[in-house]
């Protein structure tokens, strides 16, 4: 503190505060073991308090429960589902098309990825097709015409304890990352 | 300087008190965190976690005994071993395979990949080469580029097309290796398919059933701090956000957590275990994911009431459904009533309140039996009429008109009457105003009898002249009895001379009480009007809905003579009193002074004459009771009713309900208070004493309370609560009502007329109603012995037909026509469809409600075309033959062959009535159709050899061999073909006059055949 | 002027962008003796004199003034939120000039044996706060309130339509000042670009006083005694940091397309997937096996090099080039020193190595999530 | 009397009980010594030292970017209180209540106010940074107050970073939403960062969408009420809490570590 003299404060210099581990006369005579285990269960104790504090305020950072929209929602059983059709059951209420082939169940997302409309399923020619700008799209979801760059999204498709299928829009799978492959991707049934 | 001396306090010791505080201030945190580790719930779901595991545990042990038992299964793990043994065989060729497919796999990995970026490298070309041609400058070098890419991605996708050409070669060969196994594994599969789910569900509940890892897991995730991650104890919780709590100021989207404790509501198989575990007892109708109210769309308290949020005993408003459940619940669970929240949940004997929310059009409640009884009884009571709730605004008076009254009565009847109605009639719906716990000390009494006689002469002085004609011809009690039993009276009215100790109030008993008990009518009205009455109430009042049934005089007499033979002696004894001037005076005083002077009223009282003064003060009792909201009574036209509206009384805070001296003795609930209220309307008059006696607060006599008293059964009064807790002002989003088709409206409608006018009195339609057929079979015993009387068969046939189907059954235009002029169907029926004076949008509506509820739109129909040349119609004319069909029914006059007994409609009648559609379901099995019906499907040839058939049916119903509904067709064919006689009426009266019903029966001498009528 | 606007699009580009002021930045920023005989040679020295930032001044308005006639550029840079970001790169290039011309001068005074400017009187010679600073600072409060006011009347904050979760804006970007960030996340995955990164900017900022602890040559400005660490400083500051946030903001359209200034964002550009990981490059194009099921087999070679990147890299250079630093430094010192410069300089390996060979990850175990 | 007649009425006041009172020392700063004493008087104006070296006052030399910083964040505490009479941090009325802030509330300015100086102080403490850095001032005995400083510059990124969300529209929950995922990819720490995966037992994931660290900063798994609620909490009180108490660590040591930096 290079100026720190030349201030006008005329207080006087503070003394150094006592050190804590000196010994005093009055102490000497006093078993060093004890006197460093007083402290150091002290300080430990401080410690593990702080601690506590600390994590309660992590833990009160996670409620017990969430007011979120439900992402996950049961759809029925497989044998709900025909094998080689689309089904539009789930369409207007969570975006999802539920398609069952040989081999299994998958849930395609209706959100073209062209620009973000809805296509509609062509049963006839077996094919989504995006009213918007004509994208469209096979059953399995990949694109064959218009300008959709990528395929559709698949969900996280998993079945419940009692055998019912569990649609989870948290979790996407896109066939361009390889992510089809996924066994959640496809409920084999 | 010592450094000692700059110290206060002793180092250590402060070292000492900080180490102990330091370590109590851990324990303290240790504590928090007990604390809030410790919830409510977790005991709950615990314990339900181990009745999970026991049943789950007896269902995969039942699952897999079954398995092992099952040949099919066992076959397969046999088939599967050898070629288990056989695939070995050939292991070392699948193994080449194998390798072949993982090098041609990374070839076309490979192949893929150039594939992939070339076609990516193209669609950036594509675009540049689109956007080049933006403009005037075309840049052929960018084309050039473009096609040339083109040319070699196409090359590249064929290049992968033919890897995969060939791996999917070389799978088909590996599959034709396989194909054995994986088909016996697939089969063994979906035979263990149920036996997996069970284990899977098992290890996720039982730690016994886990892997070591997830046992561990199991225990981790309920940890303390780490229980936020995924834990298995946890509160559940369902957001409904269309439903919204009632904050005063708004709606909050309503959060219900009960299922936190309720862990098995929504689970199956839980029907038997104790609360809180216990599944919901109507899963496939509440609460169940596939029911009309999923608990995801509907949430607990939006019916039940309570607070939602709430994951403690307590804290989520509980509310005992008797005092004994009160005292239970404080030992066991530190219960007491919820304060600072004002819906507490609903006791389950008034949990049907919720119901009425959303279901306030329908009558009866499907599923509601107490709620529907509280609509009936406060239909029948008439409580509308004083206390407006919206859903009545249009229903007519509760009470009989009282402007002919005079013609009809007595004034000593009516004054008795009026003073005590249950002396006279022990369960009429007229309540007691008078000689209540308020106003029966004997001075009340002296002041109660000067007011009867005031009304009672302001009504004969108001009634209105009505002619009667008198008749002279003489009644015969017998006949008369018979016919009232007969007619169908008993419908709607029941004769019950003393109370029924075991009557149990229902719907279908009040049915029959849709008109009066008819009991001591001989002391009550005068024979002339009551033929006059009988013969056609709509004379006496328009608005009654007594209907017409087309009684002749004669039968008029004899009704009267045999209902007028009942007299009540006693009633008849009981004293009428004298006007009494001075109480007389006080009753006028108390009403003039409300407008008048002290010394003004005084001077009005001297210029008025007993009878004027009679007249006032009856007029004004008549307005003070209310009587005019249930009487038509002249003078009262248009007053508005005197009780409080209770449209939204299920809403009211508890604070405005005056609990008076009884906040001790009544819990402090808004249904305790309800049920009170009708129970002992006057209670809050009164003042409890320690000694379980009461005393009378200190009141005028116009400041008493006036509410009367129905004495009713604790089963209707809780009826009745349940209603009104149910009428309340939440706002119920459309999404959550049942959507308002037409066809439901035109069903909840068609409900409610059919409620509102008794049809329900006489008819059944599927199951319910048919209230009169005891009464048939009464009659059916007096007539023709207790043989047939206990015959169900029998009852039915001779009660009101079945409306089961009506919709599909009867030609609508037929049916109208029918309704408005009611002619002879049935012909041994003794009954009487009324004749009632609805408008044709009444009766249209009735036919939309049949339509609808069997999913009939009102369309325009084909007629049936036929030709009684066709194959068609003679074939039918032969299975009719065969059928015997002449056996019970006409063929226009031509009676049938059997017994009265037997006898069914007409045939002629068939093709304006019926519809064919439903002939053809009702021939395949009228059983079905109308359970219990003694109309037999008719046999027609179906498994017969077609020659039998030419030799015994004819060509004719041989061609049709095979095609069951063609024959039925020609049935119908034909009978559209016949010709004759519709009215059989006359027929039928002279057949049953000389020959009677042809009952088989013990007792021979079957009187009413002999009977002339 | 169509061809200036497309000359600007295509340098704008980050591989020449970048490429060239790699290559420009030490001339500019001399980190060596050698470089700063090539400074000095090309003139560029004269880049801290007066009339450099006047030209700079003119010719950046010029730039603005003349973009803003486009359309494209009007509607990046006049985006209420990008507003501070034209102010930003004013106020850089004025202050960085303004220390650098500062420091050019002292470093002049020093070598004629002088004291620097800061010196010229003597360091006791001291002013009084009241009134001074005191004043100074009150005017500067007044100025820069009535600046901000000027600012909040002439330009609204923008309120865009209402959060719609589900409906998510092509691009979506970070406020601008983490931009640079997201610019990164082109190179690496969101737990490098994200977290790691940002972290060790944190870390090696608080570290440096740690490293370069000799307290001479502080107090004021100069370069040619710390000119490896301004040289560094610089790189960071202007390039990674500075630089990025630019081209995150102006560069970066739909589905985070590279875009001139002066270039329409058009939804349907497209740009090549053709990224390809480095086990692919070897089992794939080299060995012409397939890809090991094995994660480890898959990625030993990833791991080796980035293993051999972290732990043999540094002592390799302790030895060699790097020899007298790490005789100054210590081995502490010089360990915590080389691992920031040397994950620092991944950021523009990895860019390099997408460029060059459309590397996209040199470990990619996307199981894991873990992706390097 | 004449020479109080001479007094200016502003030297009357200053020998006042009442001036004295406030201002101790007393008068009209006119001598060294009551110059010195306003400055070491005022509990505001003693975060300065009394006298300093020349150049230290030279605006060419400081660019009084550490001064700016501090008044913008004066600036923006005093708008943002004023901002919190009209907002509501609730998704139902956030984004209606800066409508109403734009085009209804008397000098909703303060709004813009608030925004661009967030913006500002965020180029003023790179600015003060960049100075500090060229000056070489964060060598000791500066180097823990520099250390303070990068806190500063965080702590100021965060801050413009959590107030982004409030307006609640496309613009703040989109760049919230790619910031927050950052967080996701936390080593460990973030359901979709490397490692998360191994912090399992049997078939249970210790770190979820549910448990990571970007729940802790948006309170949920997805951007909703919550993340709103929190970054409001953030906002208001507890990184401007923490802020100022770095503040003060940062200008006492400024004093205590020599004063504005000079040549040694």
């Amino acid at each position: 503190m290079p100026d720190g003299k030349s201030t006008v404060t005329k207080s006087p210099e503070p003394k150094a505060p006592a050190a804590l581990g000196k010994t005093t006369k009055d102490i000497e005579g006093l078993n060093r073991r004890s006197f460093f285990s007083w402290l150091s269960f002290g300080w430990v104790g401080f410690v593990a308090a702080t601690g506590g504090f600390f994590t309660m305020l992590l833990r009160f950072l996670f409620p017990n429960v969430l007011f979120e929209p439900v992402q996950t929602f049961r759809a029925g059983f497989p044998d709900d589902y025909i094998k080689g059709e689309v089904s539009t059951k789930w369409k207007d209420k969570y975006g999802v098309w539920i398609i069952r082939n040989d081999l299994g169940i998958y849930a395609l997302s209706t959100v073209c990825t062209h620009l973000g409309c809805t296509p509609n399923w062509l049963s006839s020619s077996k094919k989504f097709k995006c009213p918007c700008h004509g994208s469209g799209f096979k059953a399995t979801g990949i694109n064959f015409e218009g300008p959709a760059p990528r395929p559709l999204e698949r969900y996280r498709i998993v079945q419940a304890d009692n055998g019912e299928i569990i649609v989870d829009k948290t979790q996407k799978y896109q066939q361009e990352k390889g992510q089809w492959s996924d066994p959640e991707a496809f409920l084999m049934v | 300087m010592s450094e000692s001396q700059e110290r206060h306090y002793n180092i250590l010791k402060l070292n000492r008190v900080f180490a102990i505080s330091s370590i109590i201030f851990t324990a303290v945190w240790l504590l928090v965190f007990v604390d809030d580790y410790q919830r409510p719930w977790k005991k709950y779901q615990k314990e339900f976690r181990k009745l999970e595991i026991e049943k789950v545990r007896a269902e995969l042990s039942d699952v897999s005994i079954e398995l092992e038992s099952n040949a099919e299964y066992n076959a397969l793990k046999e088939e599967l071993s050898s070629s288990e043994q056989k695939l070995q065989n050939r292991q070392n060729e699948l193994d080449d395979i194998m390798n072949q497919l993982i090098i041609m796999e990374a070839e076309l990995y490979k192949n893929n990949q150039i594939y992939q970026f070339a076609k990516a490298d193209l669609d950036v070309l594509k675009y540049d080469y689109e956007k080049s041609q933006v403009g005037y400058k075309k840049n052929t070098d960018i084309e050039q580029k473009y096609f040339t890419l083109k040319d070699s991605v196409d090359k590249y996708f064929f290049i992968r097309e033919q890897s995969e050409i060939s791996i999917d070669q070389v799978n088909d060969a590996r599959q034709k290796i396989t194909n054995e196994i994986n088909q016996i594994n697939s089969s063994l599969k979906s035979l263990m398919r149920e036996q997996s789910m069970m284990q899977r569900k098992l290890s996720k509940v039982d730690p016994e059933a886990m892997t070591l890892a997830n046992k561990i897991g199991n225990i981790v995730r309920d940890l303390p701090v780490l229980d936020f991650i995924d834990p298995y104890y946890e509160v559940k919780q369902v957001v409904v956000n269309d439903l919204e709590e009632d904050l005063v100021y708004m709606g909050m989207p309503k959060v219900d957590r009960c299922m936190t404790c309720h862990v098995g509501i929504d689970k199956k198989g839980f029907e038997d275990s104790p609360q809180p575990y216990t599944t919901h007892p109507k899963l496939d109708f509440m609460v169940g994911a596939s029911s009309s109210h999923p608990i995801s769309e509907f949430g607990c308290t939006s019916c039940h009431l309570g607070r939602g949020r709430g994951t403690g005993f307590y804290s989520s408003a509980h509310s005992p459904n008797d005092e004994e459940t009160a005292h239970r619940w404080e030992e066991e669970y530190d219960w007491e009533p919820k304060h600072y929240w004002e819906n507490p949940m609903l006791p389950t004997r008034y949990s049907e309140a919720g119901c009425y929310k959303c279901h306030s059009g329908n009558m009866p409640l499907k599923e509601a039996e107490t709620l529907s009884l509280g609509l009936s009884v406060f239909e029948k009571s008439g409580c509308y009429s004083c206390h407006n709730v919206a859903r009545w605004d249009d229903a007519p008076k509760s009470g009989p008109s009282l402007y002919k009254l005079a013609s009809k009565t007595y004034k000593d009847w009516t004054y008795k009457w009026i003073m005590e109605p249950r002396s006279f009639r022990h369960n009429t719906w007229m309540p007691h105003f008078f000689k209540k716990g308020n106003n029966s000390s004997p001075k009340d009494i002296v002041r109660t009898e000067q007011e009867v006689l005031a009304m009672t002469e302001y009504l004969f002085t108001n009634s209105e002249s009505y002619d009667i004609n008198s008749m002279n011809i003489t009644g015969d009690y017998d006949r008369g009895r018979i016919l009232v039993s007969s007619l169908g009276c008993n419908g709607c009215h029941q004769i019950q001379s003393t109370p029924d100790p075991d009557y149990d109030p229902t719907i279908q008993a009040i049915r029959t009480e849709q008109g009066p008990n008819l009991i001591g009518l001989g002391s009550k009205v005068n024979e002339d009007w009551l033929v006059g009455w009988l013969k056609n109430p709509y004379s006496y009042h328009e608005g009654t809905k007594m209907p017409n049934l087309r009684i002749s005089d004669q039968e008029a007499i004899d009704i009267a003579t045999y209902l007028l033979a009942d007299k009540n002696a006693e009633f008849d004894d009981l004293p009428t009193p004298q006007v009494n001037d001075k109480i007389l005076n006080e009753i006028s005083a108390d009403f003039l002074s409300q407008l008048l002077r002290k010394s003004q009223v005084d001077e009005k009282l001297s210029d008025m004459s007993t009878i004027e003064k009679l007249n006032y003060s009856g007029e004004k009792l008549i307005g003070h009771y209310g009587c005019y909201s249930c009487h038509n009574i002249s003078g009262f036209e248009g007053k508005k009713p005197i009780g409080i509206a209770l449209n939204v009384e299920g809403s009211k805070l508890i604070s405005k309900l005056d609990f008076g001296f009884w906040h001790d003795e009544i819990p402090h609930t808004k249904w305790d208070w309800f049920y009170t209220k009708i129970n002992r309307p006057e209670t809050f008059d009164l003042i409890p004493n320690d000694d379980g006696s009461v005393s009378v607060k200190e009141l005028r006599p116009l400041d008493k309370s006036r509410m009367p008293h129905y004495g009713l059964t604790e089963k209707e009064i809780d009826g009745l609560v349940t209603l009104i807790m149910g009428l309340v002002k939440d706002e119920i989003p459309e999404t959550k009502l049942p959507e308002k088709t037409p066809d439901y409206l035109a069903v909840a409608n068609g409900e409610r007329f059919l409620h509102t006018n008794n049809c329900l009195g006489c008819h059944k339609i599927d199951g319910e109603g048919g209230a009169i057929w005891p009464s048939t079979a009464v009659w059916l015993e007096e007539i023709a012995g207790s043989q047939n009387s206990e015959d169900m068969s029998i009852v039915q046939s001779f009660s009101p037909p079945l409306l089961n189907t009506q919709g599909r059954k009867a030609q609508p235009e037929w049916l109208l026509n029918w309704f408005q002029n009611i002619s002879m169907i049935r012909p041994h029926l003794q009954v009487r469809m009324p004749s009632y004076d609805f408008t044709h949008e009444e009766w249209n509506s009735v036919i939309s409600y049949f339509q609808s509820k069997d999913g009939l739109a009102l369309t325009y129909e084909n007629p049936h075309n036929f030709s009684t040349t066709s194959d068609s119609y003679i074939a039918g004319q032969k299975i009719q033959e065969e059928g015997a069909c002449i056996n019970c029914h006409f063929y226009g006059e031509k009676k049938p062959l059997q017994d009265a007994i037997t006898w069914a409609p007409n045939l002629v009648l068939t093709k304006e009535r019926l519809r064919p559609e439903w002939l053809i379901e009702w021939f395949n099995n009228p059983q079905a159709v109308m359970p219990g019906t003694k109309m037999p499907a008719p046999y027609i040839p179906v498994d017969e050899p077609i020659s039998d058939v030419k030799e015994y049916w004819g060509d004719e119903v041989a061609s049709f061999i095979g095609d069951t509904t063609g024959m039925l067709y020609g049935l119908i064919d034909w009978m559209w073909g016949m010709e004759g006689k519709e009215d059989v009426s006359s027929i039928v009266k002279e057949h049953l006059n000389n020959e009677g019903y042809g009952f088989i029966s013990d007792d021979e001498d079957d009187e009413w055949g002999d009977d002339e009528w | 002027m169509g061809s200036f606007k497309e000359i600007v699009n295509t340098i704008s580009n980050p591989t020449i962008l970048f490429t060239s002021v790699l290559i420009l930045f030490p001339f500019i920023f001399p980190p060596t003796d050698w470089f700063d005989k090539w400074h000095r040679k090309l003139g560029l020295h004269h880049l801290w004199g007066t009339k450099a930032i006047i030209i700079a001044t003119i010719g950046m308005t010029a730039f603005f003034i003349y973009g803003l006639g486009d359309y494209n550029f009007q509607k990046i840079v006049l985006k209420p939120d990008n507003v501070p970001i034209s102010g930003m790169i004013f106020l850089v290039v004025f202050f960085t000039w303004l220390s650098m011309n500062q420091a050019y001068k002292n470093d002049e005074l020093l070598d004629k044996g002088q004291k620097p400017d800061e010196f010229y009187e003597a360091p006791n010679d001291k002013v009084l706060v009241w009134p001074d600073l005191v004043y100074v600072e009150l005017i500067s409060l007044i100025i820069m309130s009535a600046f901000l006011l000027v600012w909040s009347i002439g330009l609204p904050a923008p309120i865009e339509e209402p959060a719609n979760p589900t409906e998510s804006p092509n691009p979506a970007k970070a406020p601008w000042y983490f931009l640079g960030l997201q610019e990164m996340l082109v190179y690496f995955d969101p737990w490098m670009a994200g977290v790691v990164l940002p972290s060790l900017i944190i870390v090696a900022l608080m570290a440096m006083p740690y490293i370069d602890r000799s307290p001479e040559n502080s107090g004021f400005y100069s370069y040619k005694r710390r000119r490896l660490g301004i040289s560094l400083y610089m790189f960071g500051w202007l390039v990674l940091w500075q630089l990025l946030i630019i081209v995150g903001t102006v560069l970066r359209g739909p589905n985070w397309n590279f875009f001139g200034p002066f270039e329409y964002w058009d939804v349907h550009k497209l740009e090549a997937l053709t990224n390809i990981n480095l086990s692919e490059i070897i089992y794939i194009k080299f060995l012409n096996t397939g890809l090991p099921s094995n994660i480890l087999v898959r990625e030993i070679w990833g791991i080796l090099i980035t293993l051999g990147y972290f732990l043999i890299l540094p002592p390799l250079l302790a030895k060699t080039i790097l020899r007298n630093m790490y005789e100054k430094l210590g081995v502490a010192r010089y360990s915590i020193f080389i691992v920031l410069i040397i994950t620092a300089l991944t950021l523009p390996i990895k860019m390099y190595l997408r460029w060059i060979f459309n590397l996209k990850y040199i470990i990619s175990i996307p199981e894991y999530f873990f992706n390097f | 009397m004449s020479e109080n007649n001479k007094k200016s009425f502003l030297e009357k006041a200053a020998e006042s009980q009442v001036w004295k009172s406030i201002f101790r020392g007393g008068g009209v700063p006119r001598n060294r010594r009551q110059r010195m004493m306003s400055v070491l008087n005022s509990v505001f104006l003693h975060l300065h030292p009394v006298r300093l070296p020349k150049h230290a006052v030279k605006l060419k030399f400081t660019w009084c970017m550490g001064g700016m910083s501090f008044f913008i964040f004066l600036i923006l505490t005093i708008s943002g209180i004023l901002l919190m009479f009209y907002y509501r941090p609730t998704i139902e009325y956030a984004y209606t209540d800066i409508i109403d802030l734009a085009e209804q509330v008397p000098f909703g300015i303060m709004r813009e106010l608030h925004r661009w100086g967030a913006h500002a102080m965020v180029i003023t403490v790179w600015l003060h940074m960049f100075r500090v850095f060229m000056t070489g001032s964060y060598k000791p005995p500066r180097e823990f107050n520099w250390g303070v400083g990068v806190v500063l510059l965080l702590l100021t990124l965060l801050l413009s970073f959590t107030g982004y969300l409030l307006p609640w529209d496309q613009l703040a929950i989109w760049a919230i939403t790619v910031g927050g995922n950052m967080a996701r990819a936390t080593p460990f720490l973030g359901s979709e960062g490397p490692g998360a995966a191994l912090l399992a037992i049997g078939d249970i994931n210790f770190i979820t969408m549910a448990s990571d660290a970007r729940f802790i900063l948006i309170g949920g798994r997805f951007m909703g009420e919550a993340a709103l609620l929190r970054f409001y909490v953030l906002h208001c009180i507890g990184l401007p809490f923490i802020i100022m108490i770095f503040m003060a660590v940062h200008f006492w040591r400024v004093r205590k570590d020599g004063g504005i930096s000079t040549p040694v």
